[in-house]
């Protein structure tokens, strides 16, 4: 086949839309109503290997034992790692562009169990491991049950 | 005791970013008649047929069943294993375990995957935990790599350059290799000249996304004899899979509660089993599975293959390219190419063309006896094969 | 029974899992859609060794293996195989219930092409029933391009 | 098979319309600690406990990537060999059965788990119609079942009451079944009358959406007997794929299913299945498909479903009583449906039926499927 011969590529274009009801379960169920309704961020804890969890689960995998005792976290912590995300991406959950840039931050909370969350600053010369930083609820009319109840994390200072 | 079982058939597509001119199933096709052809068999030799790839970046649902026209399972046994990046290599597994048991003399493996055909970053955001902070996570695959950068730099006094050399190797080895994605010229300022992903990640320090399939056949000893006399012996394998309901937790670096990484544990139990003390020496080649730079130079480490901080200066020996003492991914690695769902049976697939001598122009320069392929994946999971020219 | 936790009541998450696809039709798929869009022909390939005509066309058999490179255009006329009436809706149905789906075997062909059934009364439907496609004006090069099989 | 595979313990939860408390890991944890304490074992890193485990779910009907990580913190996953196969339970037995007699580990925890009631059925089924001639008509499952089932009910003349009397004798038979989502009292007519979804398939012929898990221990012949003293073996085993597209198979017929079948028949040494099996727990997730899988796995010749039904033979207390349990047809979730037929063909060998114990059963089968209008198919054979 000569090159203007060649032949049509035909795409198929389709979208997957598919609305899931996922529950969130007891233990994650329990962590999102305690951020709802008192601002409180709680862990398990393994009573064998002493691991805080967060979010709670049933089990901590690493020893095959039922998670124990709740821990509440407080609201402040401490950065151990960060990302911030300059390329334009799309939701998986809407389908939509998501707002960029925005900042993935691994926190250690004073409680001692860590947390993936957002943090308000972008600009990723203005961060540096070690900072504290501090939770930000939204008003308690907007909080849903969900872990954007938490709006961001926000440097303070110490 | 268990069979023991030798790839006697390799095949593979070339990888490309998109690849209008075949639907998925003439993709497998390409990369099964190879495997076939590779193997002097018909289809009609074959006992079972295994297909996977990790479904959602194309969506299709099944699919070991929709496409089973092309991969020749019809009135076959088969199944489909589904373990994230791993999941080429658990196929791999999967195929030895049929044919170690006795059920099956010979395996069909195949993997495949057109994540252009997707959208793969939205796909790989949907592993995080819906219930919790799958809203929150950007493509987490990224920021996990961005974390370890940072983390592997400031413990090992690693820089950007020294991942850029990886780079550089990954280049010149990916342009000598048929079947790789990407050919590139690339000197280390062109990668460190490339835009910012996700600090400190630029883009070249990542993997593309890539199409592509890849087919192994398996065999049982009294049946290699009659196959081929170049067979490549399965002489272990092993996977280590991680305990992880969400990403978060898992994936950042540091890990609060520090242990062992399954790279770790899984390479100290293969090779005391193996009696291997100097990886290093006594296997001659490896074909690591790393999306990123800086992942090469830490899985390394984690692989025991060198000493805690020692990869990067390996690198900058030049000891790791297809003349040096320790050659990593003579392939062109993932960050040549990378359709997900085989590139974890890409890499055993290319360790063992290091075995046979058959790699063309990117068979390294040492005489090939051991090979080791390693498959990362999910949260953290760790797959090794150990292979051998003899038995 | 993980009873000491208790949960006012049940937390669920509706959360949509939304991924946009572009398929590649391939080789053979490209080729169906180019002579079913420009020219309104279905075509399908042959296998010389099992002399069987596949519709949807496909470049291997799935019996025998064997690459495929012969086409055949087929008439647009075929007997119906098997049917159902749709009485329940999904986002996905390209038209409203109740609607009706065919397996029909073209004259020539010797495997089914599934498709919809219009221009015909539900409960007159019957198997063995002679059938012709019906085509669309302007055609994109999917399937549904052919509009639905209606009685002959 | 050269070594003789045990199943040790069985576990199942209680199968229902919709479990919205538990999340998937807490729905599992349930079965899989309540099968460990049967048993005894815990998961160990020395070698002297549990340190294998084949999981099945699917990352379609989880609703994520990725979705074993649902299974692996319950199921013994860290830093053990797991793995996890996504083309329904019996699969993932099957897995477990080979690695068993690979000699690579002597004890194995096989699971699956399954929320149907998060997703939404006919979206998800619909993404296993391939892309480019099937999934813009809108396919989902139950419409390409409905074309099977008609074209099976022409082909052999099958009517709809015979249809009918797979579902009063399934859902039936669920009253024995304390793990059963939704036993009914039926007549025939209460099945011909309920409202039609995709002719010929009625409402109450169509499997209901169902939540649920299974976890399952599975050993080598001289640790399964040290770990219980009624190990039921693993007599046969295989599985097959028929041809993919609707158009290409005759619908009437199942030859992956039959193939499936002489394969683990011949493993078994079973010449007479008819006369041999004593129960059978086979996988019809709608009405017609129990008397088209019988046929398929010759228990009668091609088109004698319909009498076989007809003869009552099929029933409770008669000579080859099908599913006991009372079928998918009374709720079972895909994906766990074929670990959970294999599960109930072993209770009735441990005698442990309770009130849907066959008695005197010595060799069952328990058959599983997956895909479009059931294009692969699963079965084996177990005894006593």
């Amino acid at each position: 086949m000569s090159k203007e011969m060649a032949p049509e590529h035909i795409t198929i274009r389709t979208q997957m839309r598919i609305p899931y009801a996922y529950s969130a379960g007891l233990y994650v169920g329990r962590f999102l109503q305690e951020l709802r309704d008192n601002e409180k961020i709680y862990a398990n804890k393994c009573p064998k290997c002493g691991r805080l969890l967060l979010p709670p689960r049933i089990m901590c995998g690493r020893c095959s034992v039922r998670m124990g005792e709740w821990i509440e976290q407080g609201h402040k912590g401490t950065l151990v790692s960060f990302g911030v995300t300059i390329e334009p991406q799309v939701d998986v959950t809407t389908g939509e562009n998501k707002k960029v840039p925005f900042t993935t931050a691994g926190i250690q909370l004073d409680g001692g169990a860590a947390i993936l969350h957002l943090l308000e600053e972008t600009d990723a010369s203005k961060l540096r491991l070690g900072m504290r930083v501090e939770a930000v609820f939204k008003p308690r009319e907007e909080r849903q049950g969900l872990i954007t109840d938490i709006l961001h994390f926000k440097v303070v200072e110490e | 005791m268990a069979r023991r079982v030798a790839i006697v058939g390799i095949g593979q597509t070339p990888h490309k970013s998109r690849m209008p001119e075949l639907d998925a199933g003439e993709m497998i096709n390409v990369a099964v008649r190879a495997a076939l052809e590779d193997a002097q068999l018909s289809i009609r030799e074959i006992d079972q047929v295994l297909l996977s790839n990790m479904e959602h970046f194309e969506g299709n649902y099944f699919v070991e069943g929709m496409f089973s026209d092309s991969v020749g399972s019809y009135l076959k046994p088969g199944l489909k294993t589904q373990v994230m990046g791993t999941t080429g290599a658990s196929m791999v597994t999967t195929a030895w375990y049929f044919v170690a048991s006795g059920l099956f003399d010979t395996v069909l493996t195949v993997t495949y995957q057109k994540q252009h055909e997707g959208q793969s970053g939205p796909v790989l955001q949907s592993a995080a935990e819906p219930s919790y902070d799958r809203v929150l996570t950007g493509h987490s695959a990224m920021y996990i790599f961005a974390s370890l950068a940072q983390h592997y730099m400031a413990e090992t006094g690693c820089r950007p350059e020294h991942a850029a050399m990886v780079r550089v190797k990954a280049a010149d080895n990916g342009r000598r290799n048929p079947f790789a994605h990407l050919k590139l010229e690339l000197t280390v300022e062109d990668v460190l000249n490339s835009r910012v992903l996700v600090w400190p990640l630029r883009l070249l320090d990542i993997c593309p996304t890539s199409a592509g399939a890849c087919a192994l056949v398996l065999a049982s000893e009294e049946r290699v004899r009659k196959i081929t006399n170049k067979p490549v012996w399965i002489r272990d394998h092993i996977a280590v899979h991680q305990e992880g309901f969400t990403l978060s937790v898992m994936h950042y670096y540091p890990d609060p509660f520090p242990r062992e990484t399954t790279r770790e544990v899984a390479s100290k139990k293969l090779y005391a089993r193996n009696g291997i003390t100097d990886p290093a020496k006594e296997i001659d080649v490896f074909e690591i599975y790393e999306p990123s730079t800086y992942g090469e130079l830490q899985y390394m480490e984690d692989l025991g293959i060198c000493g805690k901080g020692e990869a990067w200066k390996l690198v900058e020996k030049g000891a790791t390219t297809l003349e040096g003492e320790v050659p990593m991914n003579p392939s062109g690695g993932v960050l040549s190419a990378n359709a997900i769902g085989d590139c974890a049976m890409v890499r055993v697939a290319e360790a063992a063309l290091q075995v046979r001598g058959d790699a063309g122009e990117h068979q390294i320069a040492r005489k090939v006896n051991t090979a080791m392929a390693h498959g990362f994946g999910g949260r953290g999971y760790t797959t090794l094969h150990l292979l051998s020219k003899t038995l | 029974m993980v009873d000491e936790v208790t949960v006012r009541e049940p937390i669920i998450v509706h959360q949509g899992f939304i991924v946009s696809y572009e398929y590649a039709a391939g080789e053979a798929g490209s080729r169906f859609y180019v002579e079913l869009r420009d020219k309104g022909n279905i075509l399908g390939t042959r296998c010389p060794q099992c002399s069987k005509v596949y519709v949807p066309p496909r470049t291997t058999c799935g019996a025998c293996f064997g690459k495929l490179d012969e086409w055949v255009k087929l008439k647009a006329e075929g007997t119906l195989m098997t049917y159902t009436v749709v009485h329940y809706s999904l986002p996905v149905h390209p038209v409203g219930t109740p609607f009706a789906y065919g397996i029909i075997r073209l004259d020539g062909a010797d495997t089914g092409l599934t498709h919809l059934l219009g221009e015909v009364d539900l409960e007159s439907i019957r198997i063995g029933m002679r059938v012709k496609a019906v085509f669309k004006e302007d055609r994109q090069g999917n399937i549904l391009d052919i509009k639905y099989f209606k009685p002959l | 098979m050269t070594e003789r595979i045990g199943i040790v313990a069985t576990v199942q939860t209680k199968y229902e319309e919709s479990k919205p408390r538990l999340h998937p890991s807490e729905l599992l944890c349930e079965v899989v600690e309540e099968v460990m304490s049967e048993t005894g074992l815990t998961f160990t890193r020395d070698g002297t406990g549990l340190e294998d485990s084949v999981t099945c779910c699917s990352d379609h009907w989880d609703g994520q990537i990725g979705s074993s990580k649902n299974a692996q913190d319950v199921a013994g996953g860290d830093l053990r060999e797991s793995d996890n196969v996504s083309t329904g339970g019996a699969n993932a037995f099957f897995l477990a059965v080979a690695r068993l007699l690979s000699g690579s580990c002597d004890t194995i925890l096989v699971t699956a788990h399954c929320k149907e009631s998060q997703g939404q059925v006919g979206l998800i089924e619909n993404m296993g119609f391939d892309p480019i001639y099937h999934r813009m008509l809108g396919l989902d499952f139950l419409s390409a079942a409905a074309l099977q089932a008609n074209r099976y009910m022409h082909k052999y003349a099958i009517t709809s009451e015979q249809c009918a009397k797979v579902v009063v004798k399934n859902r039936g038979n669920a009253k024995n079944n304390p793990f059963s989502q939704a036993p009914l009292d039926l007549t025939v007519d209460d099945v011909l009358n309920s409202p039609v979804l995709a002719f010929p398939l009625k409402v109450l012929e169509v499997k209901p959406v169902s939540d649920g898990a299974c976890a399952m221990i599975l050993a080598t012949e001289s640790r399964a007997k040290k770990l219980t003293d009624k190990p039921v073996w693993v007599k046969g085993i295989a599985n097959c794929y028929d041809s993919y597209y609707l158009g290409d198979r005759d619908l009437a017929d199942c030859a992956a299913l039959t193939n499936a079948a002489h394969r683990a028949y011949r493993m078994a040494e079973i010449t007479n299945p008819r006369k041999e099996i004593d129960v059978v727990e086979l996988s019809e997730y709608y009405s017609y498909q129990e008397l088209l899988w019988l046929e398929g796995l010759g228990f009668c010749n091609k088109g004698e479903g319909g009498k076989l039904i007809d003869s009552g033979v099929t029933g409770m207390d008669r000579e080859l009583p099908v599913n006991p349990s009372g079928g998918l047809l009374s709720g079972v979730p895909t994906m766990v449906d074929g670990l959970s037929r294999i599960a109930e063909a072993a209770l009735q060998l441990k005698g442990e039926g309770g009130a849907r114990q066959i008695s005197g059963a010595r060799t069952a089968l328990a058959h599983s499927v997956m895909g479009v209008a059931g294009q692969m198919h699963f079965a084996t054979i177990l005894e006593k």
